[in-house]
């Protein structure tokens, strides 16, 4: 992290660009540990830089010339859209195996690093009962009081998009109920974790958040209650997962001490500890969490439907989701 | 020149005013009573604390201790603005960014004259300091005498009751200076109820234009009287020879209208008017004060003192002959016409009995 | 002195407090409450605590508050430098020379600072400067991005200036050089003093640029706000804010301290 | 307190006699006088204008085609419109409260005055996005002043909520840009010459028009100079409008920042770049040629 | 006093020198030679071009057309720091960041003169205009004459090889200003190569100070020549009435030594230097220049004139009496103990043929 000091021996670093979220701003987050532990074990010195999930691959890019990141940590769409500008190499890291083949590229150009689910948050003092599905929300009660970060400004933005069309069913169904939804809408919002605060106080009855983030907010945030609508009356509620993934850096000052980090990260005794510390979910499905906040979150999940975007495709079409939300909500 | 109806008759009254910076006193227990509608001069030496009087009036300074009055009113608590005075400072402190007709029109519309009358009255004071030609050109752009007489002209505009002047005239020449004086002069017995403190230190000035002229020094009062008193009969050595040229000689009493100057007896006639001739007197040391003027070359007056001229300067209408007597340097003015002696001759110069005058220290 | 009744003090004064609160004094109010508390969920805060502030004090926020004072100090002296010394050359210019340096030197408060980062980013990741990765590619950042508010600072103060001082010092055999550092830099200040203390306090604040540019051994303090904020920590990142605050009150208050007789007031 | 800042002199005589011929034409001298611009300007060039220029050349890499494209978009002519008038509206209202904060400061100063602007430049370092955080513990719709107001009145809701409207971008903006006003305005008030205000007041002038009249014009250029770098700012400022979220306010640096970044369309983005900077520069100097008239008018030649 | 070796022998001389602002010359084709180590007074009526030309020599003003040159070297070009002047200005410009001693220090320290001698020179030049008490005070801190005083003093200390003087003491009382006076005089006494160019619109200033005098009017030269011959043997009117007041007569020439004021017919010694008895000579119109100190009242001299006297005034040593003759008012000095006629008494006057000049104009 910053320090402020010079750096340590030259060779023995690695330098990590990462969407933020993962490190506790009191030095407890999950990186934290994870980080120092690995520095016990080889003798490298984790070097870590983090921004925004869009940010991170911008840098990543700008910096081609003289590439400082040996590993790149971001979300979808973004660990997708960094491959495709071939900024990422392949490797395949030891534990990867234990990863579900679905959740990785054939290429190997990326691997899952922690579990992450999209979802929505209430305020539990003045709505009790979350909203079960979509269409609840557009009831009189929640004008201006609901608010979602703005899709193609805010990861989660453009996640909550990807959740309506898959609920909805098509693309065109999914518009026509956000720009419905858009008078109940307070407005864009840059980032999601400013929402949180607001639903906490009660300024909002209704948001969009992350389950990882949410769970570790509430921990200051009495009111914050977490659900996931559903596609209508009846059906499973649904969500869907927003792994923070990794990948290589072509490129890097020291490829090896990233091959070496990933390596650990993907270990069992980091994994172990992503849901106890962290407040995410484990990539590997040979381990299974036992700890107070894993069983706490595996009952949150319980009964969801969690669905697999298919983020190439997203990746991708991104422009034509956005300008499709944009004319549809009028912004 | 009709109105100035809230001009009619305000007096200046200083009132036991102290006026202190950083704990030392520049303006000390400071008593002085201005009349309605006369010229009061200060003179005084440089930093004897004259402008600091006119702040206390005009109200750019707090008095520590004492009250000021204008005309029936307590003003010591007053803002400027309240007090219907206007005042040259001596740094003229024109508004750089307002030409020479907005400088003068300023004093005029803050207090609201009607528009129509403004640029007349700017147009007669600039033309009264004889900067008619030049109301269009910003301050920068003017000589240092030609801003001097903006701001005299600023300052008459608006016809206070109580005309504050800090040194008006010291940027001008002789000849525009009389001219303004003439001026001033003329304006006040246009506008008589016109009180005017008027700071200065060339005497003509205060001689010819003042009422009665006030002198300070060491942030004191010293002497107030009207310039023929303070001339004729001063009472202490200070204003003695700060208005006019005086010879102050130090004598010791020797009878009634006698004193002794070194070896010389002299008459004099007027005891000075303090003068207390108590028990002592007889032998008291006193001062005695001849002006050069009333001092002739040669053994013709009453009184002759004789020594050897040690300087004599050329200036325009008179020559000025120092003559060492006594072991003091007497000064006498004669006119330039008269023949003057040769330094190190030995001369004698005399005055009347008359023109000797006793002070009190 | 330009409102002498004691009357009008007050209501000038009233006046004065009824802006100034709800503008400046509540906002900020409002933060240092914040870094005090446990929770804010209704009108007021709950739970005062400290623990906000432990955190806010441990070594990676002091070293991000080091790297942050130190940021901030180098690029407000660069600027200071470059700034006066442009509108200092400026001034000799001509009419036309000087509303070219004007606009020149205004450029970069008009360039978004996101640009401005993307592109010091862009420019220095590539031969022959490389600077990207390390800490001065932040420092030229900052540097380049309140050199603006010098350069306006300084060159409004010399509009100002009364050409008269230099006259006469130059009248006594000061060279131009001498003029400078004796009369008219001294002259100048109160201005350059200004000029520093918004140089360092904007510095200090940076985040858009810096966000896109810091190297992993140089965090600046509002990075780690936004992080803390970001991921919801309102709380520690308000006890963050103050901090960062109070230590810019403290070197803006010296850098005040640095008398002037130049100012006649 | 009054009295001993009245009572100060002003040392200085202002002679302002500077005559044409001072800065004589000879191209010998014009030229040793850029000589001296040089290495400013070189800093200038090598530290922002480089990277300013691979800007622009990214967003023509394209041709034109990137233009055309976000010129025709309704999204940017949108975003035009409420940038120019937010920073309009911030600008003016910095100005005059800067302006009359600075005049209470300097001329009716309280005990601890000073204190308070060193208060407010502390605003400098405050990471803008806090500043609107706070005016939501402040004024949001459950804040502390609609919390008091249902408090004491017992109404449903509160009177604010103005938050999420380009007002609480406004108010944000004024909060965090006053001191960019006061800041050079304090410098110049330090150096006015106190006989002046003397003078007027002595005149008959009443506080309103000293200020209008003496205070203003000698003020003028740091105000002038406050105004323009504020202007330019708030046309460029992001994290403000980037945390308020409201629907209507959207402004081109935050369609830079979602195009560059989370887009991805970095043509796009250099494209809206130069369109920023070409209407911050174009503003900046429309501004400085209305308010420069006026100022020559009050400081002719200076 | 011992070095001031850049100082020796440089005097200053203007060479068709013309300063225009914005169009208007403000100096037109001034050609003055002021030698080496002489003193000169620049005398001039207000906005006649007096500053304007002393800033010419200091190298803040360039000359639209001319040269200037200070001992053999053309300055014109060469920016003020190397001209070795030193300049009182007129509004002093006392860097106000500066404590008193500092400003004086400020040249001395610019030359680069030794660390160990500056002090010493400071408190010198200081002791020299009576401010030694002051050396740790702000220029804001101190009354106008204090700040003029310092001006000087800031001047004098680097003893340039020319010191230009604008008004140096116009802030001072008369006292004070004749001790400085005396004090400037030491000076060029012990460092007689300092040219000094000096202006003032006090007369005896010019009168006792200077070698030479140059009298300004309307940003020309009207006259250069002694104190004696302006005053005794004036050329032109202009400089008559400048120098010293005089009175002007028209009359017409009658022959030889004869001229015809009104009904009156005068003796005139001189014919005036310029005067050019032309054929028409016999009959042409001329001025006949009078000192009012040379006038005595009663018809005592070789000329007498009669009248009604208009008016009269006290001025201290003096009483000037008006006395209208013919239309014209003759104005009389005459000492103050003369006995004076009351106003709209009939009163002669007369002066000694030798005391008319004849002017040119
Ligand atoms: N910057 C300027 N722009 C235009 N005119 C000017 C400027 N400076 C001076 N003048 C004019 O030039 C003339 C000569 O000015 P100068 O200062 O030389 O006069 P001066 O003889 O010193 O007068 P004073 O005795 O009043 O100081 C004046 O009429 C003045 O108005
Ligand atoms: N702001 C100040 N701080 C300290 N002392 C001051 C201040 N202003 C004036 N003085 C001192 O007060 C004394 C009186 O000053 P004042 O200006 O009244 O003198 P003055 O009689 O007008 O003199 P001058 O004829 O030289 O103008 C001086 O000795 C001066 O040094
Ligand atoms: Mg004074
Ligand atoms: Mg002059």
């Amino acid at each position: 992290g910053g320090t402020g000091s010079a750096a340590a021996g030259d060779d023995k670093v690695v330098t990590v660009y990462s969407a933020d979220g993962l490190k506790g701003e009191r030095g407890n987050g999950w990186y934290d540990e994870q980080f120092e532990a690995f520095e016990r074990e080889t003798g490298i010195t984790v070097k870590y830089v983090e921004g925004g999930s869009g940010e991170m691959v911008q840098r990543t890019e700008r910096e081609k010339n003289n590439t400082q990141a040996d590993v790149l940590v971001t979300l979808p769409p973004f660990i997708q859209q960094a491959d495709s500008k071939g900024l990422l190499r392949g490797y395949a890291p030891e534990g990867a195996a234990h990863i579900p083949e679905s959740e990785r590229p054939a290429d190997g150009h990326y691997t899952p690093l922690v579990n992450n689910y999209f979802g929505f948050i209430h305020n539990t003092e003045k709505l009790p009962k979350p909203p079960e599905t979509w269409d609840e929300l557009l009831s009189k009660k929640y004008e201006g009081k609901l608010q979602y970060s703005t899709p193609g400004v805010a990861g989660d933005g453009t996640a909550l998009l990807i959740k309506a069309i898959h609920d909805f069913g098509d693309r065109k169904r999914a518009m026509d109920y956000l720009g419905a939804l858009q008078k109940n809408n307070v407005g864009p919002s840059s980032s999601t974790s400013k929402l949180a605060p607001k639903v906490d106080k009660g300024e909002l009855l209704v948001a969009n958040g992350d389950v990882q983030m949410n769970y570790a907010q509430a921990e200051t945030m009495p009111h914050l209650g977490i659900f996931f609508p559903a596609a209508k009356k009846g059906a499973k509620p649904t969500t869907f997962a927003l792994p923070y993934t990794a990948g290589l850096v072509k490129g890097g000052p020291h490829t090896e001490n990233g091959e070496k980090l990933l390596d650990f990260l993907l270990g069992e005794r980091p994994q172990r500890e992503v849901s106890s510390v962290g407040g995410g979910f484990t990539v590997r499905d040979d381990i299974e969490a036992r700890d107070d906040q894993a069983e706490e979150l595996a009952a949150l999940m319980k009964g969801v439907e969690v669905f697999r975007p298919d983020w190439e495709e997203v990746a991708g079409d991104l422009d034509s989701y956005l300008s499709g939300w944009k004319r549809a909500t009028g912004s | 020149m009709s109105e100035h109806t809230s001009a009619r008759g305000r007096g200046i009254r200083f009132e036991q005013v102290t006026v202190a910076y950083d704990g030392t006193a520049v303006l000390e227990d400071f008593d002085l009573e201005v009349e309605a509608g006369e010229v009061m001069a200060l003179l005084g030496p440089s930093g004897s604390g004259k402008t600091t009087a006119l702040r206390a009036v005009a109200g750019f300074v707090r008095p520590a201790r004492g009250r000021v009055r204008i005309g029936d009113r307590d003003v010591t608590d007053l803002p400027p603005h309240a007090r219907d005075v206007g005042m040259v400072v001596q740094q003229y402190a024109l508004f750089p960014h307002m030409r020479v007709a907005d400088n003068v029109a300023f004093g005029l519309k803050a207090r609201r004259t009607p528009r129509g009358q403004v640029a007349e009255r700017v147009a007669e004071a600039l033309e009264m300091v004889g900067m008619g030609g030049y109301a269009r050109r910003y301050p920068r752009e003017l000589s240092g005498g030609q801003q001097q007489r903006v701001a005299l002209a600023r300052a008459l505009a608006v016809r206070p009751g109580v005309l504050l002047l800090d040194e008006p005239l010291s940027a001008l020449d002789a000849r525009l200076r009389s001219g303004m004086l003439a001026e001033l002069d003329r304006l006040h017995r246009e506008l008589p109820d016109v009180t005017v403190l008027y700071v200065t230190h060339d005497q003509v000035e205060a001689l010819t234009l003042a009422d009665r002229v006030a002198v300070m020094d060491r942030a004191r009062l010293k002497e107030v009287g009207t310039p023929w008193e303070l001339y004729r009969a001063p009472r202490g050595s200070f204003a003695a020879s700060f208005v006019g040229s005086a010879n102050l000689l130090p004598v010791t009493r020797a009878g009634e209208g006698k004193v002794r100057f070194g070896d010389t007896e002299l008459r004099v006639a007027t005891p000075g008017p303090g003068a207390t001739p108590g028990p002592g007197a007889g032998e008291a040391a006193a001062t005695l004060c001849v002006r050069p003027h009333r001092i002739v070359l040669g053994d013709g007056g009453a009184n002759v003192l004789r020594g050897v001229a040690t300087a004599v300067q050329w200036r325009g209408a008179t020559h000025r002959v120092a003559v060492e007597v006594a072991g003091h340097e007497v000064v006498a003015d004669v006119p330039e016409s008269a023949s003057t002696p040769h330094v190190g001759d030995r001369a004698a110069v005399s005055f009347a009995a008359e023109d000797g005058v006793l002070l009190d220290d | 002195m330009l409102v002498h009744t004691r009357k009008g003090r007050w209501a000038v004064w009233a006046v004065f407090a009824v802006v100034f609160v709800p503008l400046f004094a509540l906002p900020l109010l409002v933060i240092a409450t914040a870094s005090l508390s446990t929770n804010w969920s209704g009108a007021l805060p709950s739970g005062p605590t400290g623990v906000h502030y432990a955190s806010a004090t441990r070594g990676e926020s002091l070293a991000a508050l080091s790297v942050s004072l130190q940021t901030a100090l180098l690029a407000s002296v660069a600027a200071l430098a470059v700034g006066t010394w442009a509108a200092l050359s400026a001034a000799s210019l001509g009419r036309r020379g000087r509303r070219l340096m004007d606009a020149l030197f205004m450029l970069p408060v008009a360039v978004p600072s996101v640009v401005v980062g993307l592109a010091v980013l862009v420019a220095y990741s590539r031969p022959p400067v490389l600077l990207n990765g390390t800490r001065w590619i932040v420092m030229l950042a900052h540097t380049v991005l309140v050199t603006a508010f010098a350069y306006q600072s300084v060159s409004a103060a010399l509009a100002r200036l009364d050409p008269a001082y230099a006259q006469a010092a130059a009248s006594l055999g000061a060279r131009p050089w001498y003029v400078l550092w004796r009369v008219k830099l001294p002259l100048l200040l109160p201005s350059l003093t200004a000029a520093a203390g918004l140089c360092f306090a904007l510095s200090m604040g940076e985040l858009s640029a810096t966000m896109m540019l810091y190297p992993p051994d140089w965090m600046p303090l509002p990075v780690q706000i936004f992080a803390a904020t970001d991921r919801g920590s309102l709380f520690t990142g308000s006890a963050l804010a103050v901090v960062l605050m109070a230590a810019t009150s403290l070197v803006l208050l010296a850098v005040s301290r640095i008398r002037t007789r130049a100012s006649y007031r | 307190m009054t009295e001993t800042l009245a009572s100060r002199r002003p040392a200085g005589p202002r002679v302002r006699a500077r005559s044409a011929a001072q800065r004589p034409g000879g191209s010998a001298r014009t030229g040793r006088v850029w000589l001296w611009a040089l290495p400013p300007l070189a800093v200038l060039a090598v530290s922002f204008l480089h990277p300013l220029v691979l800007v622009v050349r990214e967003s023509f890499s394209g041709g034109t085609a990137a233009y055309r494209q976000v010129f025709g978009s309704e999204a940017f002519t949108d975003a035009l419109a409420t940038t120019v008038a937010l920073a309009l509206g911030a600008t003016l209202g910095c100005v005059v409260i800067g302006f009359a904060l600075a005049l209470v400061v300097a001329f009716v100063p309280f005990p601890g005055s000073r204190s308070v602007a060193r208060f407010i430049d502390v605003f400098l370092s405050f990471p803008s996005f806090l500043i609107t955080l706070a005016l939501l513990f402040l004024y949001g719709t459950v804040g502390m002043a609609n919390g008091l107001w249902t408090g004491v009145t017992g109404a449903e809701e509160g009177p604010f909520h103005f938050l999420t409207t380009p007002w609480g971008v406004l108010l944000a903006e004024v909060t965090y840009f006053t001191p960019f006003v006061m800041r050079p305005l304090l410098a110049a008030f330090a150096q006015l010459d106190t006989a002046q205000l003397e003078v007027a007041s002595s005149l008959g002038a009443r506080p309103a028009r000293i200020v209008r009249q003496v205070i203003l014009p000698e003020a003028y250029p740091a105000l002038m100079a406050g105004g323009a770098l504020v202007l330019v700012l708030c046309l460029n400022e992001f994290a403000i409008v980037l945390f308020t979220g409201a629907k209507d306010v959207v402004t081109l640096p935050m369609l830079v920042y979602s195009k560059a970044i989370l887009e991805s369309d970095y043509v796009s983005a250099c494209v809206v770049a130069t369109v920023d900077v070409v209407l911050s520069v174009g503003l900046y100097g429309l501004y400085r040629s209305l308010t420069g008239r006026s100022s020559r008018r009050a400081r002719a030649h200076a």
